[in-house]
């Protein structure tokens, strides 16, 4: 699976894409990054599985694009 | 018959220009069963932050997710307002203060569609698509644009 | 220091070109405190009537009384929100069907004063000045055109 | 004092402006212009004096300018 960073998120990653394996839910990823990026922790962001903005624990897809989405501010 | 929309693009290289938005009026002037037209454009101010003046917004966004987003609004919008038109531009890259970074415009037969619709785009634009501003400050530094 | 404002002329001999609209927009690319402008055009239809289809509208005004009155509904609408300019113009004269005949423009450092000062602005004008239209028919007959 | 007529009216009255003297109030105009033109009592309009709307019985001032206004249709 790729993992999209945007905005302030890309800053803390270092990088736009990440590949992932193994993570079949939201919660599971989300535990994972946190633990390799701890500021992720002190950060707003919401995520889209394959396009498509989530709440709660979701099921990842195989081959899904997850992304981390900081606060819109388009406009 | 009805009509059939598939995703536009809405991005715009830089800052949209005056005479964009002139083309796009001029384009309508067929469409004799329109009476009224209603307009947003966003222009980035030159903000007071605590480590310097805004003198530019660099805009970037997760373009597929936006594009399919902004037809979902599009098609809501649509659906909810006897419209019989819907323009949206938004910016990608780098947008100096004072230039114009977002351009909705919609049409209809009378004004208060048109009028409602446009109001209503315009926050579902900032709130709903997947757009990120980065203000960058005049002495270099920046920071993340943050939506009120 | 409190501005002050006089009476401005709002008409316009004919239609209100494109490209007029693009240079107004253009000239507020230097006040960097502007985060939001609001425009609305009013376009004038084909409509069809009992005798014929609308291909022009002839404007006349009583344009004394009309332009106090606009002073007078720009100046409640400026102390009403806090906007940093308000253009309003109107033709005169024969506007054809798909032309503009009315431009309103608002501009704010955020987007609901502009927005909601467009609206106002646009109900009182076509209320409040003494303005008529009479429909020219394409069979050369006319009618009084009535606001709704 | 100067009668000024506008939109329909001018079609009606078949010209733009009337002088006329000795008309204290408005109710004495109307009264006198609806015996002059007797379709005026069948169209809807309002009157400025000196510029302004007025409602009801209003004096008219010596040499004032009186509009005779249909509804208004700008826009």
């Amino acid at each position: 699976m790729k993992i999209l960073a945007f905005g302030k998120i890309v800053e803390l990653l270092g990088k736009t894409e990440l590949e992932l394996d193994n993570m079949p839910n939201t919660d599971i990823l989300l535990g994972f990054l946190q633990q390799q990026y701890p500021e992720l922790k002190n950060m707003k962001f919401s995520l889209a599985v394959n396009k498509k903005q989530v709440t709660g624990n979701t099921e990842i897809p195989q081959g899904a694009e997850v992304a981390l989405l900081p606060p819109f501010s388009g406009g | 018959m009805e009509k059939k929309r598939t995703p536009k693009n809405i991005f715009v290289e830089g800052a949209i220009s005056p005479e964009k938005i002139a083309k796009s009026i001029a384009n309508h002037s067929s469409k004799t069963d329109i009476g009224g037209h209603s307009i947003f454009l966003g222009q980035v101010r030159a903000d007071q932050k605590e480590d310097g003046i805004v003198k530019a917004i660099e805009y970037t966004a997760y373009e597929d997710m936006a594009l399919q987003q902004a037809y979902e609004i599009r098609e809501a919008v649509f659906s909810k307002y006897p419209l019989s038109c819907m323009h949206i531009y938004h910016s990608l890259g780098e947008v100096k203060t004072g230039e114009i970074c977002l351009f909705v415009f919609t049409s209809s037969k009378h004004r208060k569609a048109a009028i409602d619709a446009c109001e209503e785009l315009v926050e579902r634009i900032k709130k709903e698509l997947p757009i990120w501003g980065k203000e960058i400050l005049d002495n270099e530094s920046s920071e993340w644009k943050v939506n009120t």
